[in-house]
């Protein structure tokens, strides 16, 4: 069961705060991180439209295997500029 | 010359960042908080927030493919993060050239690709009390 | 906001003169003395004449002609005449407006116009101490 | 017998200086000008492309006819920016 940090921006901070700290099942991927999420934040069910992922600070698809110890960002569409 | 910060961006020490003697053109944008939203809504301020190393990453790297079409360009690139007032610079791209074509051009392919591409937020917040995070619309280049 | 002067010139007394509330982009451009001439003979600076009255009146019109088109643009147009070093800034063009495409457009908008219409001349001096009236290609709106 | 005073820039005033009186007949037009400026001083002979005129501070034709009192400016092609 690997431990994965979470941290989240905007909108998706609102609702997750800053950082947490998940168990997730070996192998799971980006994706299960953010149905277990949107599980125990089910405001983040509408959330999910232009989501995209990084992991260790580098972008990533939601099929990326996690390992104990990533670090997966939770990006929303960009507003910079 | 790639950064977020959370103070204010001095323009002048990006410009003489890049600037060497070769170069004829110095194109400078920068990108200020204005008083209205695009709806018209009066706004007070915004807060920006930022990923900050994949932002800056996002920075190098659109310079890296910028220099690839245009090798003289040098580009300095530093977005503003927290709360901003109206008035006050969020973002400046600097770009400077040989020639003036290529320092135009890199400038605004720069600024463009900021918005495309670096995790960035913008929270707008109004006049009257509300506040709403602000998407850039994709594909969006003529704003 | 338009002038002919005989001093260096302040790019950000110019944004500060052209920008409002209103504004969320301001585009700088700087023309600078470069090192070396379009044939690379070594440059050690540059003096430029004007006929004051029309080179200044030549930018009013150009910022006019502007306007018509984006009338929510502001813009700042002024050049420097006299003995100039190498990264000595020439001219300064600033355009400020509510969003970044219209600052883009009407900033090189401007600088090509004034480099085809006002009424200033360039006296290249080269460190083998020959000089030459240089003569700004017409149509040549990509350099 | 209109008096002129003719002001130079750059290339044209290395030649002629700065600024010039020059009386001119009746109805002379700013060509009538031009040629005599060139009859005084040959070197002006291949100067003539590209060459603007403005009078009183307005660009204006070579056939524009002078009067007494008007000032000509002579300006070679631009080379600002």
């Amino acid at each position: 069961m690997p431990t994965i940090r979470v941290v989240a921006f905007a909108r998706l901070r609102e609702v997750l705060g800053a950082s947490r700290q998940i168990a997730l099942a070996d192998d799971a991927t980006v994706r299960d991180l953010w149905a277990a999420l949107v599980e125990t934040e089910p405001r983040l069910q509408g959330l999910e439209s232009g989501l995209r992922f990084a992991c260790n600070e580098r972008l990533c698809g939601a099929e990326q295997r996690l390992r104990e110890g990533d670090e997966v960002a939770l990006l929303p569409p960009y507003g910079g500029g | 010359m790639f950064a977020i910060v959370d103070e204010p961006i001095d323009p002048r020490a990006l410009e003489a960042a890049v600037r060497t003697p070769a170069c004829g053109g110095v194109v400078s944008f920068c990108g200020v908080v204005r008083e209205s939203a695009d709806d018209g809504r009066a706004v007070i301020g915004l807060r920006y927030e930022a990923h900050a190393g994949l932002a800056r990453a996002s920075f190098v790297e659109i310079a890296d493919e910028i220099q690839a079409t245009m090798p003289e360009v040098r580009l300095a690139i530093v977005h503003r993060i927290g709360e901003l007032a109206v008035g006050d610079i969020a973002v400046v791209v600097v770009a400077a050239a040989p020639h003036r074509s290529e320092a135009f051009t890199a400038a605004r392919s720069a600024i463009d690709a900021l918005k495309e591409r670096a995790p960035i937020w913008k929270e707008e917040r109004y006049r009257d009390g509300a506040r709403a995070w602000i998407e850039n619309r994709c594909g969006e280049g003529n704003r």
